[in-house]
């Protein structure tokens, strides 16, 4: 493992003391509860929670700011903040219109954010609400599962819900306007390379060099199956089927795209792939309105990608177009 | 043994801890091939810092010191492993909240009320492929235990023995809980970490205890 | 070689009509002559150009808009456009103030835009500067050489130069605050893995598990030496020492500070590099002005990181915070 | 052969072609040791673009003829080498315009040519470890064979070898040009890769006017 790291144990607090230092006017960062949140909280305005395991940066620190998230929770790498630290977080936070948890949808973001707002209903009368992001079209909502990982369409989450709170719309508009943005994103993702965990020093899984594996989360889980290497426009076009046939989108429907690096991809890969998935969305007769490509969550040190479908009404799009103006996500 | 009294119950913890750390890494193992490889350190993160922290830890009585235990595993266990952890310690310190002693009846009653706050945390159910499947039968056992006078001692160990055999199960398991879900189908053949762990952690408390 | 591309000769066209296709309201691909250029060119104010081998993404193409460059012309992976290129590009942007050429000093790089200017100069009487950039410490400048590279204190000229333009300035003040800006821009470089160029398919440069590259350019040139793999904080401490015995940048000196990754390093090992920087500026007395942390200069898909310090001066400071409205640069 | 006609010219130019385009991934190896390995590649893209447009290159006399190659290089090899090969034929071309034949005299001049042009772009010296560095000693040693009357396809031998030890020495050198300079001493004991393509193109261009 070769990493830009001192030891893996204080990657956490070094990495966010790196970023806050980046972005002194917008942002703090609590040490204790390892809480990146603006510098100015507005307590008029519904506030609006996420966090999860590190390594999916700038995921979520990166979001705070105007138009988007007041705080974000950091865990460990890959693994979800304790309890304690969303209870923390929703303290700091409190508003007069209450606060609004945006979680992943994986067991041990959704137990300590439950958990957590128990905590504060309970001991703080503090009014919080909670949606759980589920976009990624890889694993199947069925009996059997607690259903399916949230991922990069978590962006669009943020940037939705944050623009209704900062429009100043109350606890249970803003919760609508993110759970419709839930109801209409999808991801997919595929790894050219594994993850490498700071601590663990190792690649989660080896892939060969002719291999790549389909339909991988953001913590290095393996996807869904290992498949032969394939063209920018193979990879493309196999994406978009899976995402296209899942909402459905169809034939004249309007999206927003976001093309995300997992983590060592470069930018002209990620343009590239977002040429090769332009010309078949074109050819399906699906509209873009805006598009988005960058390192917006990702994991690790991955090399791959991932594309996330948005339909648009013209409601969303209103939202979309309001201003963001946070580290790692500008409009 | 006839009772288990508060320094039973330290001793237990005692040693909890100790295997936890022992195994950090080899529970990480467990936790990598279908799952995100975190189990061992999120876990063992929680029980050294109860190890750091713990002569604030009230002694009193079982009850507060379960407490005092679940409440550090609450805020320093990362991951599922905080909620899942804390909520089994939580829920058993209030089951023997001002008790200074436990028959082995209460003692299994004890670890009911922990898989009674597990499920009430995580909604899992026996069969889920969690570490519910190693922690019911164990549990199920000190029950049956109880009820035929058999010494706690040596109930710990037929205990730990259903466990182990609870966590072989789960190999032929589609993980429906936790991140080894995502991996569907590609979960089956590999125990679930947390029900391996189990068996491991009640066995060794067993020997212990014996010894 | 595992990229996300199709053929690597269609390449570069391929991404620089993703990067457009991204940013439809700002910018405009002339795919025969390979330039991106502003949708919008203002004939009343200087104009930009800047250019070079491809690979480097964002750069160029992603600092075109407001407040920075007007064109980017784009070469073929890691080899300057050719003369005719830069002159039709010199010819696309003509306007009534003249035209500023950035030129990373590199041999390919100043003879094409040399050539182009002289071509412009004669052929279609258009005024062109050109300022030659070359912040890389690692490469002695001396009578052997033809000096210094440039590499990623190009965006801070890009920045600088850029408002200036904005603001309506002359050809000559444009062109004095953007070697200003040269003149007190210096970076540093290394690399955990080499990059690999598509069309060789495999990597430029070999390296061991436990071994960096110390010095490294932007386009897989081995650095000035191979050394062992070091903490974050160290290899902060050889950067400033090297950067600050430059200039010299002394206590009390005010800077512009840019983290920047050279392709696979992800988010997250740069902001705790920026933190580990930081904390040696800290102790040196340099005080961070303000601070860029993310992919702005990089090496296809090399692993590593640069550091820039830019001195600065209130005159620099109010370039430096006016508005720039580009893909990948927005302050 | 007593003079070199426009036919002729043609003939070497194509053959040119062919051997730059054949040793395109060698090339590039050449420059990857301390380069940036792209010469074979940036100087191949444009000889294959000539090749394409070939029928639409004016072939009414030598320096017409070596002009409009000139602007297809200038404008489509990449790098560093577009501008110094396209000004060397467009310098080139510029001696020989109108020019049906040239003597050996005169073609040893039409190098001299296309060297100032290198070195008006460039600015390089020879010991810069450039391609100037095979292209000076081969055109040094056309004037010496034309001052005692040698024939030009003897000549063109005598310079080829002159090329190849002059690419030779450039081993010894610390690049002071292009990108192989910011590895500073690791250049040496490895050659520059345009002056080897030199050596090699100009050998084979002599053995192919010789069939
Ligand atoms: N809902 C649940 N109820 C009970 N146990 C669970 C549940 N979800 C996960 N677990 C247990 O937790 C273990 C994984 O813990 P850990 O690796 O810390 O969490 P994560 O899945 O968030 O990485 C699993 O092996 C399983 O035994
Ligand atoms: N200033 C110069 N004058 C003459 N020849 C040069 C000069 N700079 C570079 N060269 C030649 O060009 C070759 C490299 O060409 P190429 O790889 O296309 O350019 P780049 O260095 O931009 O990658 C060198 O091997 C050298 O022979
Ligand atoms: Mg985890
Ligand atoms: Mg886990
Ligand atoms: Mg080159
Ligand atoms: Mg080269």
């Amino acid at each position: 493992m070769k990493k830009i790291i001192n030891q893996p144990e204080n990657l956490v607090v070094e990495m966010c003391e790196g970023m806050v230092l980046a972005h002194p006017d917008q942002l703090v960062f609590n040490k204790s509860s390892k809480i990146i949140r603006r510098k100015e909280l507005n307590k008029n305005k519904v506030t609006l929670i996420c966090g999860g395991g590190s390594g999916h940066e700038p995921a979520h620190g990166g979001f705070v700011g105007k138009g988007m998230l007041d705080i974000a929770v950091c865990g460990d790498v890959f693994a979800s903040p304790s309890t304690i630290q969303v209870y923390k977080a929703i303290v700091e936070g409190e508003s007069e219109k209450g606060t609004l948890l945006i979680v992943k949808n994986y067991s041990g973001d959704c137990m300590n954010f439950d958990a957590a707002a128990e905590m504060a209903e309970e001991d703080n009368d503090i009014k919080v609400e909670r949606v759980y992001v589920n976009d990624d079209v890889a694993v199947k909502d069925s009996l059997y599962t607690v259903g399916r990982r949230g991922v990069a369409g978590t962006i669009f989450v943020h940037k939705m819900a944050g623009a209704a709170a900062e429009r100043g719309l109350s606890l249970q508009e803003v919760k609508e306007v993110a759970e419709k943005t839930i109801a209409n994103v999808r991801s997919i993702a595929f790894a050219l390379t594994s993850c490498t965990v700071p601590a663990k020093g190792t690649p989660t899984f080896e892939l060969g060099n002719d291999e790549i594996e389909f339909g991988v989360g953001i913590h290095g889980e393996p996807g869904i199956a290992r498949e032969p290497m394939a063209t920018a426009d193979e990879l493309a076009a196999k994406m978009i089927e899976k995402l296209l046939v899942d909402l459905p989108f169809t034939e004249g429907d309007e999206v927003a795209l976001m093309v995300n690096g997992l983590g060592a991809t470069p930018l002209q890969e990620l343009y590239l792939l977002n040429h090769s998935v332009n010309k078949v969305l074109n050819k399906a007769g699906v509209k873009v309105y805006r598009t988005f490509v960058g390192n917006y969550m990702t994991a690790l040190d991955m090399a791959g990608a991932s594309v996330s479908l948005l339909k648009l009404d013209e409601d969303l799009k209103s939202y979309l177009n309001d201003e963001a103006d946070t580290p790692a996500f500008k409009c | 043994m006839e009772k288990i009294v508060v320094a039973d119950m330290i001793k237990i913890i005692t040693l909890m801890s100790e295997i936890i750390i022992k195994n950090e890494v080899y529970f990480c193992e467990l936790d990598s091939v279908a799952g995100d490889g975190d189990f061992g350190m999120s876990v063992a993160k929680g029980f050294k810092k109860l190890q750091e922290d713990w002569d604030e830890i009230s002694k009193e009585d079982i009850g507060t010191f379960l407490r005092d235990c679940g409440m550090i595993i609450t805020e320093h266990c990362g991951g599922a492993s905080g909620p899942i952890w804390g909520s089994a310690f939580r829920g058993a310190g209030k089951y023997a909240m001002g008790k200074q002693e436990l028959t082995l009846q209460e003692f299994s009653d004890l670890m009911q009320s922990a898989i009674d706050a597990i499920q009430k945390r995580g909604k899992a159910q026996l069969g889920d492929k969690t570490l519910l499947d190693a922690v019911i039968p164990a549990t199920e056992s000190l029950k049956v235990s109880a009820s035929s006078n058999v010494d706690i001692l040596e109930a710990m160990k037929i205990s730990a023995e259903a466990a182990v055999a609870g966590a072989e199960k789960t190999k032929d398991m589609v993980a429906s809980k936790g991140r080894a879900t995502y991996v569907g189908e590609r979960s089956l053949s590999f125990p679930d970490a947390g029900a391996m762990a189990i068996g491991i952690i009640f066995t060794e408390i067993a020997q212990g205890m014996n010894l």
